[in-house]
């Protein structure tokens, strides 16, 4: 028997079901999704939520950052200012400029490297691009500022963050990224091993041809010296 | 005459107080419900300045949407009509507020002489309610025409013809009412409804009902809040308003809700009446404030839940269902009221109302026949 | 005291709505003027203790009239009038002479000889009294009323509605 | 107030919308001035009644509402016919509506 204006009541019933679970119901279905932020506000970029649900997840990706090993963020920076991220960036928002010491001589290391963040749409292509691993994904997400025009421009001293901190926020990526590294610089070794045993059996080919040469010719240059001494 | 003055003033001055700080409460409140019905949390972020308070679940979010009304640039079109784009919102704030009044609403402390919280304890104040709340399709109507802006000006029209054609219902379904309270005095018809409250009797239901959805499209509420509706066109009439002319629209629609909520309780749910109002006469101002609230909680209810009409569907609706059902409702509750045998005519009633009801929600349906298309040869 | 200088208070602004309403070239203006005249009148049957009347004056004039005078002009051209001459039209001066000869002359006996009648008692509210004269003493008047008003509302839309857009042909069913 | 003084503001205001009907072309400012003719009216309706010999017997209000419901209908027709003239001859100046006068 369909009751005039049934369909109302039902879709109310859903909502007002819906309105009261939100309240009591702890099952995923009715509980709400949004949660409170990852961290205050105020907190800055280094320290991480203590709590564990964060909003923040593992694979949450924001705004490019450069990788530096160790403490000395100059030190051990990993870009090597080949820009091609600079050329590869689709919104070129990417700007470098190499490193000369004052002989001239260009020292692999980045004097400007500015990414303008207004620009960049996080699409991650400098990460796929960068053969030294020196560019990932942040997820620090705060970045408002004052001012529309320089604010979002970040300069290589803002951009710089350890590795460690790369663990911190994508523990499972740094590791995979860091074990690619290392397993990359071993078979660089090996083959570097197995290069310097080639050259080196090769230097050693090298000299016994050459020793056997110099046995042969002496032979020829003096036929008249008695034969088989 | 500065005792009648002041006697008017303690009680004019909570009204336009109680009521405009009512206002702030709404909004959060509309916004924490419809939140939690889409499993959101709801504003909860703003914190009280310079106290310990952090988050007071977002109670102070209403203030702080006033203060940024406020602080916002009041832009003007340029060659806008002056005086009429200032004179729209005052004009759509002055009506509710002066409706207000009329609501029986027994403030505590009222002095004896004022019985009920009437400024104006009118013997006609159903009538002057529904006079008075006319003036708000003129304030629509004046703010789409001032802003010279084709959008604000249909959308404003569109708002003038919805809330003339849902006046209607809105009168009939109350004059069923002043039908059987056998006056129009808002004190009179609480008091007819003590012995029972006219929502329980059927045609009482069938007017409530009628009384509540017409009062939705007056207010430009919920599903029919398409003259406002920002996918619409634009937001309607008040498209060209920003600042604090905006905030005072807002004000007066909520305004208007509080009237028309507060006269469906004096109509049908017998006003300030409630359990324990003998003992403690002040509860009667509580249970009506309690009632209006239970109104504009179905009302956000509602809001969460219907889709919103086209302006055709709009209009048949008032037209061809509220309307007819409305004039078919009077004749019922006459028939009852003079046949004054509830084991009869109450289910006889109801059977009416609702067959009615059927037949012109199925007559419509016709209309709604599968197309047919016809192609360019 | 305070009834002398409510009444002039509302009459002024009557009167000055009245002008308004009459000589403003921009119609929208005008109808808004005409509106407030409407509401000073109903302020001053409040005045004269008949206050169902002026609820009554409020809910049709200024709730219906009013928009339906505005309808009117957002269908129609001129809304801003700016081309049509005002008073510059070419009766105008024996229009002029014509309305304030016409009131001066109604005027005159009242105010010469008659003495102004003293008020008698304010009357109660008369809602109630009016809804049961009007039930048996004027049924039939109000009968011929509800006709008019029904042949008025069906005669306005027949009017109004004009020639059906695109009469229903070969391919639309009628 | 004495009812002097009202019958002096409704005669202004008859004045009022005689000027308004008798100078104006645009046929719905004379509507306009028509219903400021029918509001004086009413005026004096009241006042009379309020001043008269016995106001039990409602007279006076009761001339008044029929009057205002009059009016309304009045209005609703006279708007109708001013949109069917505007929509045949496109104009609402009354100098241009003359067809019915022999030129």
């Amino acid at each position: 028997m369909r009751l005039l204006g049934f369909g109302i009541l039902k879709g109310m019933a859903v909502t007002l079901e819906n309105f009261v679970r939100s309240y009591f119901d702890r099952d995923r279905r009715h509980h709400l999704f949004t949660k409170e932020y990852a961290w205050e506000p105020g907190a800055p970029a280094e320290v991480l939520p203590a709590r564990a649900d964060t909003t923040v997840t593992a694979h949450s990706r924001n705004f490019p950052i450069l990788l530096h090993d160790g403490a000395d963020p100059m030190g051990g920076i990993r870009c090597v200012a080949c820009q091609i991220c600079e050329r590869e960036c689709p919104p070129q928002c990417i700007y470098i400029e190499k490193d000369y010491d004052e002989q001239g001589k260009y020292i692999k290391r980045p004097a400007i490297f500015d990414i303008d963040l207004s620009v960049c749409m996080s699409c991650q292509i400098c990460v796929e691009v960068c053969p030294f691993d020196a560019i990932v994904m942040d997820s620090q997400f705060e970045l408002s500022t004052a001012n529309r025009f320089g604010g979002l421009l970040q300069h290589r001293d803002q951009l710089l963050k350890s590795n460690e901190y790369y663990h911190r926020i994508h523990p499972e990526e740094a590791r995979a990224r860091d074990d690619r590294m290392a397993q990359e610089k071993a078979e660089k070794e090996a083959k570097q091993a197995a290069a310097d045993a080639a050259k080196k059996k090769a230097a050693e080919a090298k000299a016994a041809a050459e020793i056997a040469a110099e046995k042969s010719k002496p032979e020829p240059s003096a036929p008249t010296a008695g034969g088989a001494a | 005459m500065t005792q009648t003055l002041l006697n008017l003033l303690a009680i004019a001055v909570p009204l336009a107080v109680g009521f405009a700080s009512l206002f702030a409460f709404t909004t959060w409140l509309e916004r924490k419900i419809l939140a939690r019905i889409q499993n959101r949390i709801g504003p909860n972020r703003i914190s009280l300045p310079f106290t310990r308070f952090r988050r007071l679940f977002g109670l102070i979010q209403p203030a702080a949407d006033g203060l940024k009304m406020l602080a916002k640039e009041d832009i003007v079109p340029r060659d806008a009509d002056k005086l009429l784009h200032l004179l729209a919102p005052i004009l759509s704030l002055v009506p509710p507020m002066m409706v207000l009044c009329l609501l029986p609403l027994e403030l505590p402390y009222a002095t004896a002489g004022m019985r009920a919280l009437q400024a104006a304890a009118l013997d006609n104040a159903v009538l002057l309610f529904f006079a008075i709340t006319s003036l708000n399709t003129l304030a629509v109507f004046m703010a789409g025409w001032a802003s010279r802006n084709k959008y604000s000006l249909l959308g404003g029209m569109r708002a003038v013809a919805q809330m003339v054609s849902y006046e209607i219902p809105l009168v009939l379904s109350a004059a069923v009412v002043i039908m059987a309270a056998g006056g129009m005095n808002a004190q009179a018809i609480v008091e007819a409804q003590r012995a029972q409250w006219f929502i329980f009797t059927p045609w009482g239901l069938a007017a409530f009902l009628i009384f509540f959805i017409a009062s939705l499209a007056e207010t430009n509420r919920s599903p029919f809040d398409l003259p406002e509706a920002e996918s619409e066109i634009i937001a309607g009439y008040f498209t060209e308003y920003s600042g604090f002319k905006f905030a005072l629209f807002f004000l007066g629609e909520y305004l208007a809700i509080f009237a028309v909520s507060g006269l469906a309780v004096t109509l049908f749910l017998g006003g300030g009446a409630g359990p324990w109002v003998a003992a403690y006469p002040a509860l009667s101002c509580v249970w009506f404030l309690a009632k209006i609230f239970a109104l504009i909680f179905v009302m956000i209810w509602l809001r969460g839940t219907l889709p919103r009409l086209r302006v055709d569907q709009l209009m048949g609706f008032a037209w061809k269902f509220l309307l007819p059902l409305s004039l078919l409702n009077l004749f019922v509750a006459a028939a009852a009221l003079k046949l004054a045998k509830p084991w009869l005519s109450w289910p006889v009633g109801a059977l009416v109302l609702y067959g009615a009801a059927v037949a012109l929600s199925r007559s419509h349906r016709a209309d709604a026949a599968p197309r047919t298309y016809s192609y360019a040869e | 005291m305070i009834e002398g200088v409510a009444f002039y208070i509302l009459s002024t602004v009557a009167v000055l709505g009245a002008l308004l309403a009459v000589s403003r070239r921009n119609l929208v203006h005008g109808v808004f003027a005409l509106l407030l005249f409407f509401a000073a009148l109903s302020g001053l049957f409040v005045m004269l203790m008949a206050d169902y009347v002026a609820a009554v004056q409020v809910l049709v004039y200024v709730g219906a009239v009013g928009i339906l005078q505005l309808f009117a002009i957002m269908l129609t051209e001129h809304v801003t009038g700016d081309d049509l001459r005002r008073l510059g039209a070419r009766g105008w001066f024996w229009g002029l002479m014509l309305a304030v000869a016409l009131p001066v002359v109604l005027l005159l006996p009242p105010l010469l000889n008659g003495e102004p009648p003293v008020p008698p008692a304010a009357p109660q509210s008369t809602a109630r009294q009016l809804g049961s004269q009007l039930m048996e003493h004027y049924v039939v008047p109000l009968e011929v009323l509800a006709l008019l008003l029904t042949g008025a509302l069906i005669g306005a839309v027949a009017v109004a509605h004009g020639p059906e857009k695109d009469p229903p042909g070969k391919d639309r069913p009628a | 107030m004495t009812l002097n003084h009202y019958l002096v503001l409704s005669a202004i205001l008859l004045g009022i919308g005689l000027l308004g009907v008798l100078t104006r072309r645009n046929i719905i400012v004379v509507l306009f001035s028509i219903e400021i003719l029918f509001n004086a009216a009413n005026l004096n309706f009241i006042a009379f009644w309020r001043f008269g010999p016995n106001p039990e017997a409602l007279m006076g209000p009761m001339f008044a509402l029929f009057a205002i419901a009059v009016a309304a209908a009045e209005v609703a027709v006279g708007l109708a016919l001013v949109i069917a003239v505007y929509r045949h001859f496109k104009t609402v100046d009354l100098e241009k509506l003359d067809t019915l006068r022999e030129p």
